[in-house]
C-alpha cells in the first residue's frame, strides 16, 4: 500500500504556484515530517494529498486509486480512511456542536458503528485521546487548547483511518501541552499502525515522532530522507540551515555565527534557478539561473542541489522525480 | 500599477453596472401593465395616434431592439417627453437638480459636523455617563422618520419661534440657504445617528487595537494617539459608511423635499407617481441610481488616497 | 492574539452589558401586546367619524385627541400598530429567508453563479432603497401588497450580502475545512455547520432592519403610495395630521412617537442581542 | 550599577485574583534578561506593569515598588510616565504587522519618538530614522523610509519596529516574544541583532518569550514565571543546567532537542490554571510530581540557593531534591 503525490500543483490566480512539482510517497504506517518556512507550501501540499485543494497537474494516489481525478467514489474512499488535525484548536471545532455531537457525526455519517452504540464509541474515542466521557456534553468554548486539539484527534480517530495529516497541530499550544499531544500523536501511530503526515516548522518536534522528513522551500521539496540521517548529516544547505537555526536549551551554545539571511520571497516571485539560491551561501554561478536543479537520489535519499556531486556515494542521476512516485 | 491609475481603471470596471441599471430601467417601464403607447397618450387617445406613436418610438420592434434605441436615445439625452408637463424629462431634471445636490450636500455636511464630535465624546469618555447619554440620542435618533421629525422642526424652528421658512426654495442664494437649513437639519439628524453610533464603535476598535499600545509605549499623550493615530484609520471606514448612506439619503431627500414643498428631484418623483408620468419616473430614477454610483466612485477614490493598504 | 489582547477581551466581556436586551424586548412585547388587544382596549372606533368631537385637544374623553373627522387618535395609534407590526415582520421575513439562502448558497459554491449574484448585487444596490421600492410601486400601483412585493424585490440583497460574506469567512475556519477532510457532503456542511454560524449576524441585522422597513412602510404611506386611508397606519395619520400643525400639534405627534418608541425597541434588541452573540452586522 | 529594581509587584484584576503576584526582578545595564512563561503566567503583564501600560480595563497594580534608575517609577504623574515611556524604555512586540500603525509610514513612526522627546525637526527626525533602519539592518533605508507596514516583510517589519522603539536611545527594551510570529530562520537574524545592538549601545533587554531554546542562546540571566508568580530566577547557566524548581526542570524536559531521543517525550501533567482559579499554596503543587502536604499549605517564597550566585527558587523542597539533572541523562530516564 502506497500513499504518491506527484507532478506540480498550481493555484489560484497570478500563477502561484504554493506547490510546484512535488513527490512523495507515504508507506502505510509510516511517520512522515513535512517541514519548510512560511510560505512554503507544505500545509497546501497537505490539504491537496487529502483533496481539499484542486491540483493543477500531477496526480495523488491513495491506495492505488487517483484522488485528483475526483470520481465520487474514489474522494469517498479517499475521506473514509484519511483524516486531519489542524493548527487551532478552537477554530477546528464548530462552536455550535457539542464535543459529543462533533465526534457522533463523523460516526454517523460513515456509519462506523449502529446507532445504539455511538454514545459508548464516543466516550471510548474521548477516553482514548486523555479525555472522558463527562467531556462529551462541553462545547468547544469551555475547553482549553490543548483539550480542543484532543477532541480535533478523537473527531479524526472515529473515522478510522490509515492516514492521519496532522497540520502544525501543535504549533499553538504551550509548551508543556505541545509535549503531551505529540506524546499522544506518537502513541496512535506506534500502537495503531497509523500513518501520519506531520507538518511542522519545529524540526525537534519532527525529529521526536518522524521515520523520515520532507524539506519544503517556496514550493518545493528539497530533501527527503530518513529522519535520523537527515539531522546528522543534511545535504540541502537549506536543511543545513533549518537544523542549525533550532533554538536548543544548552547554554554554552552561542547563536550561530553563519545564521542565514534574508527572508523567503513570496510564493508570487520564485527566483530563477534555484530558488534558495539568493539566500544561499554555497550558491554557484549556476544555481541562479535554468531549471531548478534536479533531484538526485542517494540510497534511499534525496536532495534538489548541485553540491556533493564528487561525494563518494554513489548516485543515480537519471531517475528523476515522476518515475519515481508511480 | 501605479495606485492612481486606478482613477481611471475604476469607471471601466462600473461598466457591467451601469448596463445593469440600463436594463432594470428599461425593463422596469416594460414591467407597466397595459400599452405604453396608450399611457403616453393618455386614456382618451384614438387608434390612429396610438399606432403612429408605437411606429414612431418603436414599440412594434423586437425588445432588445427597443432597448438599443433606449440606449441611443439616452445616449443623445433624450429621456422622453412629460406627459404632464409636456417637456422633455431632461430639461425637468436639469431644473430639479440644483435643490437636491444642495439638499444632499449640506445634509452631508452638517451630520458629520453632528456625529464627530458625537462620536469623539463617546469614544473619549467610553463607558461613562456622556457615553451611555451619546449612545441614546443616537439609537433613538435611528428610528426618527424624516417626515414626521421635518413636521416637528417645522413646528419648533418656524410655527413657534418663527426663525426659518415653513416651506419652499427662494430665489437668491441667501434665501436658499434660509430655506434649505430646517430640510438639511432634517435628513441630518437622521443620518448623523447612523454615523456616531458606526463612528464611536470604529473608534473603539482601533483604540483597542495594537499599534496604538505601541504608540503608548513610545510616549505618545492620548490626544496625539486619538487624533493622529486612531481618527485616521476610523475614519476610512466611515467613508465608505457614508459612500453606503448615500442611498438612504437621497431616499431621504425625496420624502423631506415633499413635506417642504423644495423643487427637486424627489417631489418631481412623487408627484410624476401620483400622476403615472411615467417617462419622468423613469428619468428619475435613472438619474438617482447613477449618482448613487459616482458618489461611490467617489468614496472608492477617497479610500485609496487615505489607505495605502487598498490595492486598486 | 497576544496574551495581552485576550485580557483586554476578558476584561471588556466582564463590564456590565447593561440592560439594552431587556428594555428593547420589554418595548416590543409590549406593542405586541396592544395590538393583539386593541378591540378590547382601544376606547373607540378607529374609522368611526364624529362630527361633533373634530380636533380636539387631548383630554379626559379623548386622552390623544381627536382628529379633523372626531376619530379618537389614541384608538387610531393602538390600531396603527397591528399594521405597523405586521408590516414590519412581513417586511423582514421574505427577504430575511431568501436573502440568507441565496447568500449562503452562493458564498459557498462560489464560481458563475457567484460572480453573476454578485454583480446583481451590485446592480440593485445602486438604486437608492426607497426610490427603487418607489418605482416597483408605481408598476403595481399603491398598496400594502405592493410594499411587500418591493420589499422582497429589494430587501434580501442586504442579507444576502452579509450571509455571503460571513460564509466566505467561516468556509476558511478550521472546522468547515475539517467537515470536508470528513468526506461530509456539501449540504450538511453548509446547512449544519456554516449556515447556523453564519445565520447570528443575519438575525441581528433583522432587527436593524425591521427598523429601516418600519421607517419605509411609514414613509411610503406618508407619501400616499403604501397603507391608504382610512386605515389607521402612523405614516397616514401624520401625512393626514400635516395640515393642522398649526391648530392641532396632537394629530401629527402621537402618531410620529409611536414609530420611533416601536423603532427604538426593534433597535435596542439588535444592540444586546449583538452584543449577546458577539455579532456586530 | 542597577538599572532596573522591582520590588514584590502584584497586580489584581477587578475580580481580585491576583494576576502577577509579588514578583521581584533586577536587572543592570547590558544585561538581557530572560523572562520565560507559559500564556498566562503573566510575563506580559509584568513588563506592561514596568510602563505602567497595563493592558485590558481593570488591572490595577496593587502593592510593591518598580525602580527604574533609582526613581520610583509608580510615584510618576503621567506625564512623568510619559517622558519614560519610549526615552528611556522601549518596548517591542510579538506581532509587528498589527503593532505599527497601518496608514503611517515606517519612517514616520520611528521619527514620531525622536519628535516628541527630543523636539526634533521633521527633517531632522527623518534623517535619524533612516540612519535607525540602516543600523537594524534594513536595504535601502533612504527608500524604505517612506514605506508603508504592509509593504514589509514579517522579518522586516520586526527590525522596523525595534527601529521604532530604539529612536531615543533608551536603556531599557522590553521585547515582548518578538520572535515568536517568525520562521526559524528569521528568528536567528533578529536575535542576532538583539545581541548586537546590546553589545554595541549597552542596552539592557528584558525578553519574555515561552521558549527555553531563546533564552538558552540570547540571555544573561533567565526568570521562569507559573500563575503569576515567579518560581526560579538565577543566571542562563545555573538554571538550565541546575534547574531548583519542578516546573523549570518540566520545562526544560518536555522541549524536544534537535539531537534526538526516542520514545515518548517528559511531559507536565495536566494544564496551567485559569487566573480566577489559581490554587492554594504552591501554585505549581497540582501538576507537581513532589508535592506534599506543604506545598498545598503555604506559598513557598523565593530563596537563594545555597552555593550559586543570584540563583534564587521559590520551592519548598528545593533543598531537598538533587541539583543538576542534566540534558543528555533525561532522554535515558525518559526511554527507560
Amino acid at each position: 500500500m502506497t500513499y504518491a503525490v506527484s507532478g506540480g500543483f498550481g493555484f489560484g490566480r497570478r500563477h502561484v504556484r504554493a506547490v510546484d512539482g512535488v513527490s512523495l510517497r507515504i508507506g502505510a504506517g509510516e511517520a512522515w515530517g513535512l517541514v519548510g518556512e512560511s510560505g512554503s507550501g507544505k500545509s497546501t501540499l497537505g490539504r491537496a494529498m487529502l483533496g481539499l485543494e484542486k491540483a493543477s497537474a500531477g496526480r495523488v494516489r491513495f491506495e492505488g486509486r487517483s484522488v485528483t481525478d475526483g470520481l465520487p467514489s474514489d474522494i469517498a474512499a479517499l475521506r473514509a480512511r484519511t483524516a486531519m488535525i489542524f493548527q487551532d484548536p478552537y477554530a477546528s471545532l464548530n462552536p455550535r456542536q457539542s464535543v459529543g455531537e462533533c465526534i457522533a457525526e463523523v460516526l454517523r455519517v460513515h456509519a462506523k458503528v449502529p446507532a445504539s452504540t455511538v454514545t459508548a464509541r464516543v466516550n471510548e474515542l474521548l477516553v482514548r485521546v486523555g479525555l472522558s466521557a463527562e467531556h462529551a456534553s462541553r462545547r468547544p468554548q469551555a475547553l482549553s487548547g490543548g483539550q480542543c486539539q484532543r477532541v480535533g484527534i478523537a473527531r479524526a480517530l472515529a473515522v478510522e483511518p490509515r492516514l492521519i495529516v496532522a497540520d502544525e497541530c501543535v504549533a499553538a499550544l504551550d509548551v508543556s501541552i505541545q509535549a503531551q499531544i505529540v506524546n499522544l500523536l506518537m502513541d496512535l501511530h506506534r500502537r495503531m499502525g497509523l500513518a501520519i503526515l506531520f507538518i511542522a516548522h519545529d524540526l525537534a518536534v519532527v525529529r521526536r515522532i518522524c521515520d523520515r522528513v520532507a524539506v519544503m522551500y517556496l514550493g518545493r521539496i528539497v530533501e527527503t530522507g530518513p529522519t535520523q540521517a537527515i539531522f546528522e548529516r543534511p545535504m540541502h544547505p537549506y536543511t543545513a540551515a533549518l537544523i542549525g537555526a533550532i533554538p536548543e536549551i544548552d547554554p554554552d551554545r552561542p547563536l550561530p555565527t553563519d545564521a542565514l539571511g534574508g527572508e523567503p520571497p513570496s510564493p508570487m516571485s520564485v527566483p530563477a534557478g534555484c530558488a534558495f539560491h539568493p539566500r544561499c551561501g554555497q550558491a554557484r554561478p549556476e544555481c541562479r539561473h535554468g531549471p531548478a536543479p534536479a533531484f538526485r537520489h542517494r540510497g534511499d535519499r534525496a536532495f534538489a542541489c548541485v553540491l556533493h556531486d564528487h561525494d563518494d556515494d554513489e548516485l543515480s542521476p537519471h531517475r528523476d522525480r515522476r518515475s519515481v512516485a508511480t | 500599477m501605479h495606485r492612481y491609475l486606478f482613477v481611471l481603471w475604476r469607471p471601466v470596471q462600473l461598466l457591467p453596472v451601469l448596463f445593469g441599471i440600463s436594463v432594470l430601467v428599461f425593463a422596469m417601464m416594460r414591467a407597466i401593465p397595459g400599452d405604453p403607447a396608450r399611457m403616453l397618450l393618455g386614456v382618451r387617445s384614438t387608434p390612429e395616434a396610438i399606432a403612429r406613436i408605437r411606429a414612431q418610438f418603436g414599440l412594434d420592434e423586437p425588445l432588445w431592439l427597443q432597448y438599443v434605441y433606449f440606449v441611443r436615445n439616452l445616449m443623445h439625452g433624450e429621456m422622453g417627453k412629460s406627459i404632464i408637463y409636456r417637456v422633455d424629462t431632461l430639461k425637468l431634471v436639469d431644473a430639479r437638480l440644483p435643490p437636491t445636490v444642495l439638499l444632499v450636500a449640506g445634509s452631508v455636511l452638517l451630520a458629520v459636523m453632528i456625529a464627530l464630535p458625537l462620536a469623539t465624546g463617546a469614544a473619549r469618555h467610553r463607558g461613562r455617563v456622556l457615553d451611555h447619554l451619546i449612545r441614546l440620542v443616537s439609537t433613538i435618533g435611528l428610528g426618527l422618520p424624516a417626515f414626521w421629525l421635518a413636521i416637528m422642526v417645522i413646528l419648533l424652528f418656524s410655527v413657534s419661534l418663527g426663525w426659518f421658512p415653513v416651506s419652499g426654495y427662494g430665489s437668491d442664494w441667501l434665501e436658499r440657504l434660509h430655506h434649505l437649513f430646517l430640510p438639511c437639519l432634517t435628513v441630518a439628524l437622521a443620518l448623523s445617528a447612523v454615523l456616531t453610533r458606526n463612528l464611536r464603535a470604529s473608534l473603539l476598535t482601533e483604540l483597542q487595537s495594537d499599534y496604538v499600545t505601541a504608540a503608548r509605549a513610545r510616549g505618545a499623550s492620548e490626544n496625539r494617539i486619538f487624533w493622529r493615530h486612531v481618527m485616521p484609520n476610523s475614519l476610512i471606514p466611515t467613508i465608505n459608511l457614508l459612500a453606503v448612506n448615500i442611498g438612504w439619503l437621497i431616499g431621504g431627500s425625496v420624502v423631506i423635499e415633499t413635506v417642504f414643498a423644495i423643487p427637486g428631484l424627489g417631489q418631481l418623483l412623487v408627484k410624476a407617481i401620483v400622476s403615472r408620468d411615467y417617462m419622468v419616473v423613469q428619468g428619475v430614477v435613472l438619474v438617482f441610481a447613477l449618482a448613487t454610483v459616482a458618489v461611490n466612485l467617489l468614496a472608492d477614490l477617497l479610500t485609496v488616497a487615505l489607505d495605502p493598504r487598498v490595492k486598486p | 492574539m497576544s496574551a495581552a489582547t485576550g485580557i483586554a477581551r476578558v476584561g471588556r466581556r466582564a463590564l456590565p452589558r447593561g440592560s439594552t436586551l431587556s428594555v428593547g424586548i420589554a418595548i416590543l412585547a409590549g406593542w405586541l401586546l396592544l395590538a393583539l388587544l386593541c378591540p378590547w382596549i382601544a376606547p373607540y372606533d378607529p374609522i368611526a367619524q364624529d362630527a361633533d368631537a373634530t380636533l380636539l385637544p387631548p383630554h379626559a374623553a379623548h386622552l390623544f385627541g381627536t382628529d379633523n373627522f372626531g376619530r379618537d387618535l389614541l384608538s387610531r395609534v393602538l390600531w396603527g400598530a397591528r399594521v405597523d407590526l405586521q408590516m414590519c415582520v412581513v417586511g423582514v421575513a421574505f427577504p430575511f429567508v431568501f436573502g440568507t439562502v441565496i447568500g449562503a448558497v452562493s458564498g459557498y459554491v462560489g464560481g458563475v453563479l457567484d460572480t453573476l449574484l454578485m454583480r446583481l448585487i451590485d446592480i440593485v444596490l445602486a438604486f437608492p432603497f426607497l426610490v427603487l421600492m418607489l418605482a416597483i410601486i408605481t408598476i403595481l400601483g399603491p398598496g400594502l401588497g405592493s410594499f411587500y412585493i418591493a420589499m422582497a424585490l429589494v430587501g434580501w440583497v442586504s442579507y444576502a450580502r452579509l450571509v455571503r460574506a460571513q460564509v466566505l469567512t467561516l468556509k476558511q475556519r478550521g472546522f468547515v475545512v475539517a467537515a470536508r477532510s470528513l468526506g461530509y457532503r456539501r449540504g450538511r456542511i453548509l446547512f449544519l455547520h456554516l449556515l447556523p454560524n453564519a445565520l447570528t449576524s443575519s438575525i441581528v441585522f433583522a432587527m436593524s432592519d425591521c427598523v429601516l422597513v418600519l421607517l419605509s412602510g411609514a414613509s411610503v404611506s406618508y407619501l400616499g403610495l403604501g397603507v391608504q386611508p382610512p386605515t389607521a397606519e402612523w405614516g397616514v395619520m401624520v401625512a393626514e395630521g400635516q395640515g393642522f400643525i398649526t391648530t392641532a400639534w396632537w394629530i401629527t405627534t402621537f402618531p410620529g412617537f409611536a414609530i420611533v418608541v416601536l423603532a427604538t425597541g426593534f433597535s435596542f434588541v439588535a444592540d444586546g442581542l449583538g452584543d449577546r452573540l458577539g455579532a456586530r452586522p | 550599577m542597577t538599572l532596573l529594581h522591582v520590588r514584590d509587584l502584584t497586580i489584581e484584576d477587578r475580580a481580585g485574583a491576583a494576576l502577577v503576584d509579588g514578583v521581584s526582578l533586577s536587572m543592570r545595564a547590558g544585561e538581557i534578561l530572560g523572562l520565560v512563561g507559559e500564556s498566562g503566567s503573566g510575563k506580559t503583564i509584568t513588563c506592561r506593569a514596568l510602563m505602567r501600560l497595563l493592558p485590558g480595563q481593570g488591572l490595577a497594580i496593587r502593592g510593591g515598588e518598580i525602580r527604574f534608575d533609582g526613581a520610583d517609577v509608580l510615584a510618576y504623574s503621567e506625564a512623568q510616565m510619559r517622558a519614560v515611556r519610549g526615552r528611556h524604555i522601549g518596548m517591542i512586540f510579538q506581532n509587528p504587522a498589527s503593532h505599527m500603525n497601518p496608514v503611517m509610514t515606517v519612517g514616520r513612526q520611528i521619527a514620531e519618538g525622536r519628535r516628541l522627546h527630543f523636539g526634533a525637526s521633521r527633517r531632522e527626525a527623518r534623517g535619524h530614522a533612516v540612519e535607525l533602519l540602516r543600523q537594524v539592518g534594513i536595504p535601502d533605508p533612504a527608500r524604505r523610509v517612506d514605506h508603508y507596514p504592509h509593504e514589509f516583510s514579517g522579518g522586516m517589519l520586526q527590525r522596523a519596529m525595534i527601529a521604532v522603539a530604539l529612536a531615543c536611545e533608551p536603556r531599557l527594551l522590553i521585547a515582548d516574544e518578538p520572535t515568536t510570529a517568525l520562521d526559524v530562520t528569521v528568528q536567528m537574524q533578529i536575535l542576532r541583532l538583539l545581541q548586537d545592538l546590546r553589545d554595541r549601545l549597552g542596552l539592557a533587554v528584558i525578553f519574555i518569550t515561552h521558549d527555553l531554546g531563546v533564552v538558552a542562546q540570547t540571555c544573561d540571566r533567565i526568570a521562569v514565571m507559573y500563575a503569576g508568580r515567579l518560581c526560579e530566577s538565577g543566571g542562563k547557566r545555573d538554571v538550565l543546567a541546575a534547574p531548583l524548581h519542578p516546573y523549570t526542570q518540566g520545562l526544560i524536559d518536555c522541549q524536544p532537542s534537535s539531537e534526538g531521543g526516542v520514545g515518548p517525550m517528559p511531559t507536565i501533567l495536566g494544564q496551567p490554571p485559569v487566573a480566577s482559579r489559581f490554587p492554594a499554596g504552591c501554585r505549581f503543587h497540582p501538576r507537581c510530581g513532589h508535592a506534599t502536604a506543604q506545598c498545598e499549605a503555604g506559598q513557598p517564597s523565593m530563596r537563594m540557593a545555597a552555593g550559586a550566585d543570584g540563583h534564587s527558587v521559590a520551592c519548598h523542597h528545593a533543598a531537598d531534591r538533587p541539583r543538576a539533572v542534566t540534558r543528555p541523562d533525561r532522554d535515558a530516564i525518559a526511554s527507560a
